[in-house]
């Protein structure tokens, strides 16, 4: 058990890694917090997605002195994964942090809860 | 046409009541309506007597589906109760002439009272059950009218409760009539009955009691018990000739249906010695009793004589469902004697009230010195009612109680039971129809000053005549019954 | 005609074109710009669907020149066309009769970056409708949250900000939810390209290796979809976000948005996994009992509100639920009868939200029923519009909704036992819930208008808007009529995919 | 072809009646009048051509087709609405004079009679079940007229109760699609050959359809919304409460039953026992609630309900006899109730008379009506020799001749009602004439010729048919044996 574990530890972690995350952007009511959890998670799958591409052994798949022998990679998929990942996630923190921002400023809070019950009293006014 | 007597005799009173309705110049005064009115019933009678003069026939008017024929039919029964009930009618029409002058709108009253007698007659010529039920509802509606006619509210209330008691037992009518359809070999009326006994489709109890049902239902017009409530309402909240005809003629409408179901569609052999001819029979028989306890407690007048045509009438079904031959004359002759003595009797009961407003029978003291006629005829004729030899009544009764003697009725407790209570109930009768006689003629007061109830109209010869004519046609029957008792062996030997 | 086979490829690209010009022009400009995008993509689409009757099979159209199993690709079948075709068409009508009241949510310099991520959301759609491959479909996933977040949020105030944060934080925890399910597919297949994908899956499942994987994936990646398609236990955030946003966003949320979801889902289904496969992991039984509920739920939920845009809002849970139900069925018929539902409640939900909102403005922006007596009267042409689609919703005959009902019904026929007394039943009580809701709308829109409240003056609708009003409600009209064909096509394309 | 024309010409003149601008009401009424008739003339026309077979109008799917055809039963429905229409159109046209928003009204009366005809002429269940919805939402304004808030309840009440009762016949249908392939209208059903398969399913399928239809045939638990609408006015709760609606359900029940399903297929099971037991029991309950009721058209309604199943009962028989007994029950209730209503909507308009009590002593100063109004009640009450007895009669005649626990039960039913007929029926006619009208009474405003015209049309009709019903009850009967 432990050793099917260690063997692919990589795996492991992600999911450990997600797991965190996952919970995070559940159950934490702080909006900065959920945002964080967010990134955790996606770093995770990031990592995962990595770790399924990397071959032992092997170089990134960057042509450096002209070796063009597909055998001397390793599988450059995931790692274009990845960074288009990376940038996607990027992206929704931005927007993420400027929603959270602006909820601040109405609101003064960051709770989520709360924010969402004085929009309620809004209404009623 | 054959049958167009049969078709006039329904129609005429009918159409001229719709006349009477429309045409103004027949109202103008009292004098043209009474003698319009008194035409037509003789007329009436003529083309009774015309009809019953006919040979035996039936006539098929039209038919609404295939399996329901409207007919009309003229036999024996048809002549007995057609002749009665025109009669009666014509006699306390021409009481009524009179009478009705202090009552409020009489173009109505004698509208209505042309209508009812048109539908009658179709009740006693119809040939067919679904005939016979559309005239009987048609009566019920018709003489409705004649109990309200007061307008006053218990007149009202009483009305209503005659018309939901009418149609009850018609709709109990009914419920025969819908299972016997299918079991009868022909949709008309067959003496001795058309019920295909050993062809039922469905079981023969479930047939009895629906059968029973169904004759109890017809009851209610000849105010048999269980379906009596509505008649000491009705009866006397009308006018005195209106509540004369109501239970002395349209109780006998009840009677012939029964008549019509028990003889010519079920057939006296089906119910003989079953549970229902005992049902039957006990329930008339406790009306007998009933109706005369009753009528002893009653202090109205009036009141007392509808219920004594409760318990009078039930003589009649009694004798029916005796179903034997001696009963059935007695039960006939019943039937006749109890339509003249009844109808005197109301007759004289409004000659009081209108000579002098009386309607209590403690009220009547001295009376006799005042208003001799009609308290003597009175009297006869309660001693008819009564039945003490040699009047109607007692032949009536007689041949009833032979009858129960020798009849084999399924209980042989009712060989005894029914005279008896014949006698009980002729004890209640006395009890009840002799006081008033007593102190008309023999002031019975202890104090000296004895009052004539003040007059408010002399009673004229109009309003005497009829009684008389009634009164001695009693007596005659009293003394010389034989030749009706033939006619009635006739019938009988038709039917057994 | 071969131009067509591009058509596809032109109309994504013309999206994002667009989108990139727009960016530049001015609010005027850029809406029209918006709306012509539209129209053309329709027209594309229509040639598109046209095109795919006359094909034999599917054919793919490779991006870039990477021949497969590695570039991208996009595939022209009939469904995809067919749904292109649908969900452009109701996108064009949507932007012609929503534009004219943008400027009641959307000052007027945001209302070109609006236009921006109309275009955005519009190439998504088209994307996931016809890549033939997951990992350009997870962008195109996340590009498309993005967007639709940003069309919630354009309009500032309190309730939009907090409903587009939910919306946003469901949606990217989907999102996680999917990548991580591709990244586990790929890692046990090593492929994204879907026909690559079907086989290798087909294989694993043959040789019983990697199935509880697997099951894994399949779980993450429905679990996904089925939270950004608003499945019923996953709702939460859906209605809040529909009532909030400008309505025209709430029109392409929930109206096409969740569909190009969907299906997604159902292409997962069918060439990557395989529905007999699915089928063995119950998740359909799962997706069925959840879409069944959701009907019901829905429904009730929809009873309770007090204010007409979260009644419409929470209808569409139970609209979801339906083809949910479909999907769970795990038949042909089922699938078919879903993808018609999905149709069906496109056209008849964008409409709705449209003419509510003509309603409510009429009735001074007081969304309780109350207010809105007499609106019928008052916007005549918008009453009747929202009536058809109420009743198209309710599922009465001549509109698309009864059509759906009726082949949701027949596909669950042959599923004997408990599955076909639950839909029968289900579809029944649904039914009276939803006449309930919508038909007591119907009926006080026409009720005499109470004296004491004043109405603004009735401003009166473009006369394009009106035009493109009455024209979805002849969409609805026609699906219920002419269900003939389409459910053909729909089948035909159903065998295409497999 | 012309069956279609005749359905849709109603249809559009509806719908377009709003457009035209009326300068007078005379006009509109005029125009109303003229397509309602023209109408009519239209189908007798197509009715008189020879009966070709369906006429598809639409294909939804290969087997699922808006069709039209018109059979034995079909015409019978279809004639019997369309005298009855005009009849009640000119009616109307006195009656609404007072009334708002006519133009609405009018609209609506007219595209109903074109659903309703559509329902008569529809050659399968799938197209009846559109058209039967169609009637609900087209009627829908015609009970909330009003506009108070009373009269928007009782309409959504109708609502509520039409569209669950229709959800539950649509399972029906579903059934029938996928069992029967088909949901033609074929005389004995669709399954008469032996060895039916999936009895079990497809007699639950019936009996689904049986209550769905049976919310608009106002079966006990399901007939609320019947007195309740009363509240419409009297043209609508007349023509459509005791014609079109009520019994657009009793005709697709009779439809499922004899031409989908199949006597075949129920005869014996629960399927027949089940709606028998309902149809004896809502017999005698609606006379007992109508007994119970004073406002006058709540009692009619009352009365309807229990009238509507006496058809049933007939028809569920499942012989011939029973079921060309229940036709003659349907035509003939139609008119007898029709004529009821009418008068009591005299009363109404013009002597303020909401109460059976208000009628007292109006005999005289309404002559006419009150005539027709007793006219009707003892053709109801089932006086021979009047058609409510005919009726009746063969109702019972059939059950007797079938025998058995369930028929007698439901003779007997019959008979209690007639009885509870006779009283609260009978006993307002009576206090027309007798009692005398309360002081302070509004004096009751004199008849137009429209409203004279009608009720002298339907007491004429009760007559005749009374006298004269021979060859109608002949062609019943072979409807019934299935040979039109």
């Amino acid at each position: 058990m432990w050793q099917a574990l260690y063997d692919n530890l990589e795996q492991t972690v992600a999911v450990i890694l997600f797991g965190i995350g996952f919970t995070i952007l559940l159950l934490q009511r702080n909006l900065i917090r959920k945002i964080i959890g967010l990134n955790i998670m996606s770093t995770a799958t990031y990592l995962f997605l990595a770790s399924m591409g990397y071959i032992q052994g092997r170089k990134a798949p960057i042509v450096t002195d002209g070796v063009t022998d597909l055998a001397a990679y390793i599988n450059p998929i995931p790692a274009g994964l990845v960074l288009t990942g990376i940038v996607v996630s990027v992206s929704f923190t931005g927007i993420m942090l400027a929603l959270t921002v602006r909820l601040y400023r109405r609101y003064r809070t960051l709770d989520i809860d709360q924010i969402a019950l004085l929009a309620k009293g809004e209404d009623m006014a | 046409m054959d049958g167009l007597l049969m078709i006039v005799s329904v129609l005429l009173p009918i159409v001229s009541a719709l006349m009477l309705m429309r045409m103004p110049w027949l109202n103008e005064t009292r004098r043209t309506r009474c003698t319009f009115v008194g035409a037509v019933l003789v007329l009436e009678c003529i083309v009774v007597a015309l009809v019953a003069l006919e040979p035996q026939r039936t006539v098929v008017l039209f038919k609404m589906t295939e399996q329901l024929p409207i007919a009309l039919r003229s036999d024996g029964t048809s002549r007995v109760f057609s002749i009665v009930m025109a009669l009666m009618w014509a006699n306390s029409g021409f009481f009524s002439f009179r009478y009705m002058s202090h009552e409020q709108n009489e173009q109505s009253y004698y509208a209505f009272y042309l209508l009812a007698l048109g539908s009658l007659m179709g009740l006693t010529l119809s040939g067919t059950m679904v005939t016979m039920y559309l005239f009987f509802e048609l009566t019920t509606f018709l003489s409705v009218p004649m109990v309200l006619h007061t307008r006053t509210k218990e007149a009202i209330a009483a009305g209503i409760k005659y018309l939901i008691y009418s149609i009850a037992g018609a709709t109990m009518g009914l419920l025969g009539i819908f299972f016997l359809t299918p079991n009868l070999g022909s949709p008309y009326f067959v003496e001795g009955g058309t019920l295909m006994a050993n062809a039922l489709n469905i079981p023969r109890e479930a047939l009895l009691a629906i059968i029973f049902v169904t004759l109890v239902g017809f009851g209610t017009k000849a105010g048999m018990f269980p379906m009596h409530g509505w008649l000491p309402t009705a009866h006397p909240v009308a006018p005195a000739p209106a509540s004369a005809v109501l239970s002395g003629v349209i109780t006998k409408a009840g009677v012939l249906c029964i008549f019509r179901m028990l003889f010519y569609v079920i057939g006296p052999d089906f119910i003989r010695g079953t549970w229902v001819q005992t049902a039957l029979l006990s329930c008339a028989t406790i009306t007998v009793f009933m109706g005369s306890m009753l009528a002893l407690r009653e202090k109205t007048l009036k009141k007392r004589l509808a219920y004594s045509s409760v318990s009078q009438v039930s003589y009649v079904l009694c004798g029916l469902y005796l179903l034997d031959t001696m009963a059935f004359d007695g039960a006939l002759l019943q039937i006749v004697v109890h339509a003249l003595t009844k109808d005197a009797l109301f007759l004289c009961a409004g000659a009081i009230i209108f000579t002098t407003g009386i309607t209590q029978v403690d009220e009547m003291h001295g009376l006799g010195k005042h208003m001799p006629w009609t308290m003597w005829l009175f009297t006869i004729c309660s001693i008819s009612l009564i039945g003490i030899p040699p009047l109607g009544g007692f032949i009536a009764k007689w041949y009833i109680a032979e009858g129960a003697l020798s009849s084999s009725v399924p209980v042989a407790l009712f060989n005894w039971l029914v005279p008896t209570v014949l006698l009980i109930s002729a004890l209640l009768t006395a009890g009840y129809l002799l006081p008033p006689s007593i102190t008309a003629f023999f002031d019975l007061r202890t104090d000296g000053e004895c009052k004539i109830p003040q007059v408010r109209a002399k009673p004229t010869m109009l309003m005497v005549v009829p009684i008389l004519l009634l009164t001695v046609a009693i007596v005659v029957i009293g003394v010389n019954p034989s030749p009706m008792i033939d006619a009635f062996n006739r019938l009988a030997a038709s039917l057994f | 005609m071969t131009l067509a086979r591009n058509f596809p490829f032109f109309s994504i690209l013309v999206c994002l074109v667009g989108s990139v010009v727009t960016s530049v022009l001015k609010p005027r400009a850029a809406k029209a710009l918006t709306i012509i995008i539209a129209g053309v993509v329709l027209v594309l689409s229509a040639f598109t669907l046209r095109y795919a009757l006359a094909l034999e099979s599917a054919e793919p159209f490779m991006m870039g020149h990477f021949p497969a199993p590695w570039g991208n690709e996009l595939r022209i079948g009939r469904l995809e066309a067919l749904m292109a075709t649908g969900i452009s068409a109701v996108l064009f009508i949507t932007l012609l009769a929503g534009f004219y009241h943008m400027p009641a949510f959307v000052s007027e310099k945001k209302l070109g970056l609006y236009c921006i991520m109309v275009d955005l959301a519009m190439c998504a759609i088209l994307v996931m409708l016809y890549t033939n491959d997951l990992f350009t479909a997870y962008v195109f996933i996340e590009i498309m949250t993005i967007a639709s977040c940003a069309l919630v949020i354009v309009r500032q105030n309190g309730h939009t900000l907090v409903a587009a944060t939910r919306y946003m934080i469901m949606n990217l925890l989907a999102s996680g939810l999917v990548l991580l399910g591709i990244s586990m597919l790929y890692g046990i297949t090593g492929h994204l390209l879907m026909e690559p994908l079907g086989r290798s899956v087909r294989h694993i499942v043959e040789t019983g290796q990697y199935m509880e994987p697997l099951t894994v994936v399949i779980a993450l990646i429905t679990a996904g979809l089925a939270i950004k398609s608003a499945m019923f236990p996953f709702h939460a955030w859906a209605p809040d976000t529909y009532a909030f946003a400008p309505p025209m966003s709430s029109a392409i949320l929930s109206g096409l948005i969740g569909k190009a979801y969907i299906f997604l889902l159902i292409k997962f289904f069918y060439r990557v996994i395989g529905l007999d496969v699915i089928v063995g992991t119950n998740v359909d039984s799962v997706l069925f009992v959840c879409g069944v509920s959701g009907m019901l739920m829905g429904s009730v939920l929809a009873i309770s509100q007090r204010d007409i845009r979260r009644m419409v809002a929470y209808s569409s849970v139970s609209q979801i639920g339906y083809i949910y139900m479909g999907l769970g069925m795990g038949t042909e018929a089922g699938v078919a009868a879903a993808l018609f539902q999905m149709l069906a409640h496109a056209a008849a939900k964008s409409l709705l939200f449209l003419s509510t909102n003509e309603l409510v403005s009429v009735s001074g922006d007081r969304k309780r029923f109350h207010y809105l007596h007499g609106a019928g009267y008052r916007n005549p042409v918008a009453g009747v519009v929202f009536t058809v689609g109420a009743m198209s919703l309710v599922g009465i005959p001549f509109t698309g909704g009864f059509i759906a009902k009726l082949n949701l019904a027949t596909a669950g026929m042959p599923m004997g036992g408990w599955m076909r007394a639950l839909v029968l039943i289900a579809l029944a009580i649904s039914t009276l819930l939803n006449a309930v809701y919508y038909l007591h709308t119907v009926v006080s829109l026409y009720r005499r208008a109470p004296a004491e409240i004043d109405y603004p003056p009735s401003h009166r609708v473009p006369r394009h808007a009106a035009a493109a009003l009455v024209i979805s409600m002849l969409l609805t009209v026609y699906l219920g009529l002419g269900s003939g064909p389409i459910m053909r096509v729909i089948e035909a394309g159903l065998k295409m995919f497999a | 072809m012309m069956l279609a024309v005749s359905i849709a010409l109603p249809l559009l003149a509806g719908a377009l009646l709003p457009v035209f601008r009326w300068k007078t009401p005379a006009a509109r009424n005029a125009y109303v009048l003229l397509m309602t008739v023209l109408t009519s003339l239209l189908l007798g026309w197509a009715l008189t051509q020879p009966a070709n077979g369906a006429v598809d109008l639409l294909r939804f799917t290969d087997r699922l087709t808006l069709s039209l055809r018109a059979d034995g039963l079909g015409r019978l429905f279809a004639v019997l609405v369309a005298v009855l229409w005009p009849l009640t159109t000119l009616y109307a046209v006195e009656y609404m004079q007072e009334h708002p928003k006519q133009d609405s009204f009018f609209a609506f009366f007219l595209m109903s009679y074109g659903v309703t005809l559509g329902i008569a002429l529809s050659a399968n269940l799938l197209t009846l079940y559109l058209f039967y919805e169609m009637l609900s939402l087209s009627t829908l304004p015609l009970v909330m007229h009003g506009g108070s808030g009373v009269s928007v309840h009782a309409g959504l009440k109708y609502l509520y109760y039409s569209l669950g009762g229709a959800a539950f016949a649509f399972i029906g249908l579903v059934y029938l699609v996928y069992f029967g392939g088909t949901t033609d209208f074929v005389f004995g059903g669709l399954f008469t050959h032996v060895g039916i398969q999936h009895t079990a399913q497809l007699r639950l399928g019936y009996l689904l359809c049986f209550l769905g239809f049976g919310v608009k045939a106002a079966l006990f638990p399901l007939h609320g919304w019947l007195p309740t609408a009363s509240v419409a006015p009297t043209p609508v709760t007349a023509l459509l409460h005791a014609v079109a609606v009520v019994k657009s359900g009793v005709f697709a029940i009779l439809r499922i039953t004899y031409y989908s399903f199949g006597a075949a297929l129920l005869q014996g099971s629960y399927a027949q026992h089940i709606p028998l037991i309902l149809t004896a029991f809502t017999i005698v309950f609606g006379c007992a609630m109508a007994l119970r009721e004073h406002h006058l058209k709540r009692r009619l309604a009352y009365s309807t309900v229990s009238n509507l199943s006496y058809i049933l009962f007939g028809a569920l028989l499942l012989t011939p006899q029973g079921y060309a007994a229940g036709l003659m029950h349907l035509v003939f209730h139609s008119l007898m109730k029709i004529t009821l209503f009418l008068a009591a909507g005299v009363y109404v308009v013009k002597a303020r008379a909401e109460d059976v009590r208000d009628l007292r002593g109006l005999g005289r100063s309404m002559g006419l009506t009150s005539g027709v109004f007793v006219l009707g009640s003892l053709a109801m009450t089932g006086i021979p020799p009047l058609i409510g007895f005919i009726s009746k009669w063969s109702l019972g005649e059939a059950a007797v001749l079938l025998g058995g626990t369930l028929p007698v039960a439901g003779v007997v039913a019959l008979l209690i009602s007639a009885i509870l007929t006779g009283i609260y029926l009978l006993v307002p006619s009576f206090t027309l004439y007798t009692a005398r009208r309360a002081d302070g009474a509004p004096e009751p405003a004199p008849l137009g010729l429209p409203m004279r015209a009608t009720l002298g049309v339907l007491a004429a009709g009760v007559l005749v048919l009374s006298f004269y019903s021979q060859p109608l009850l002949d062609y019943l009967t072979r409807i019934a044996s299935g040979l039109v």
